[in-house]
């Protein structure tokens, strides 16, 4: 199954592909939209990637994560036009016990995060938009034009 | 290939905020080769615009992170990211 | 809300109680039923309770979460028979960022597996049943008649 | 009340394996009272059944849980609670 999608992501259709009778605990993590960020108000926003080497990253954070723990892996991240409340991300890590299902959920979120060339541009309530950049002051790089 | 400095074409892809400031999503460079990713760089960041990347953006070769120092080989696909926002 | 319920769990309705435009971060436990306990295969299983205080003690334990961390909470445990593969319990904790989630929804689940008076009668595929006792040499207890 | 070691009905509430054992889920015992849960729990395993409690099992009095020593008042609603397996 590919791990980007520009659907809307079913976090139960998700949830089911990994569970199973012998995986008693299931532990999801749900990226949300927020309307603010740097104390600015949000609309929307867009998410674009650098699609193969995402996908193959996130392919390859699945396999780590599996390969580690006893543990099934679904994970879905959404590209495109997001709105407030929309899920941008997802992960299920579905385990016989609660410790291994929670530890592995972790890791992928955190590996995705780390690993994974995707970037999100915010559409502020001023009209303005910025590039969001965890490394930059205040989180956002909104370029200006060059001086003539 | 003429010589040691035989030129070639680099593709290189730019996304995000490297793609808006450059006006473009992919370039196709002269270049020669071989040459570091950090000469790739360079040359990008003397197009216009080019000047507000840094100067040590990572960088990916054919779908992998690589060193500033990789050496770059014809055909490679080259790639400038901005920093990651997934998530 | 109760947290006690004797229908099935609908864990995306609970998501959606605690998910808001200010909580970009939801993590779930959902505990489902296994199909084996101790090397046995189990066929069903039901779950009773102390009903008035199990309430109690849950609800306190999502005040504690909720005092503890800027987290928002929903808990259900189902009671009655439950077949395998049913979800048994859910917990979500909805927060501004993930890592006070993944922490307050483990919180929750593993204070409600020490705290909260729920049993679990177990059906074998042999036609035995046995209690479940985390305390017992492994893990149940199946009392057989007194000696005449 | 007619002198100190009036006796009167303490409610215990039977869950699980213990209500199994004992065939039932609610119990009236005539006590002297105040008596601890220890001496609540003592004249529960006196019953037919009731050896299969264990002597120190976890109480609540009016929804809490108790330490053995507590006493009990009348009116009080006693839990005797099997090891807990909830989740």
């Amino acid at each position: 199954m590919p791990h980007l999608t520009h659907a809307a992501i079913d976090a139960a259709a998700l949830a089911h592909r990994v569970q199973s009778p012998a995986r008693g605990a299931a532990v999801s993590f749900l990226g949300l939209v927020r309307d603010h960020h740097g104390g600015r108000t949000v609309e929307r926003l867009d998410y674009s990637a650098y699609e193969p080497m995402a996908e193959t990253e996130c392919a390859r954070i699945v396999s780590e994560a599996e390969s580690r723990w006893p543990v099934a892996i679904a994970l879905e991240h959404r590209l495109g036009r997001l709105t407030i409340g929309d899920v941008a991300v997802a992960v299920v890590a579905a385990a016989p016990h609660r410790a291994v299902a929670f530890e592995a959920c972790r890791f992928v979120i955190d590996e995705v995060k780390a690993r994974v060339p995707i970037w999100k541009r915010e559409h502020y309530s001023d009209g303005t938009v910025g590039w969001v950049d965890p490394t930059a002051a205040g989180g956002v790089v909104a370029d200006r034009p060059d001086p003539p | 290939m003429t010589g040691p400095a035989a030129s070639a074409a680099v593709r290189v892809l730019l996304f995000a905020r490297y793609a808006d400031v450059l006006g473009a999503d992919a370039l196709s460079l002269e270049l020669p080769l071989p040459a570091t990713l950090e000469q790739v760089v360079a040359a990008v960041r003397a197009l216009p615009g080019g000047h507000r990347l840094p100067p040590h953006p990572l960088c990916a070769i054919n779908l992998e992170q690589r060193a500033a120092d990789t050496l770059v080989q014809p055909g490679d696909e080259v790639a400038l990211l901005p920093p990651l926002a997934g998530g």
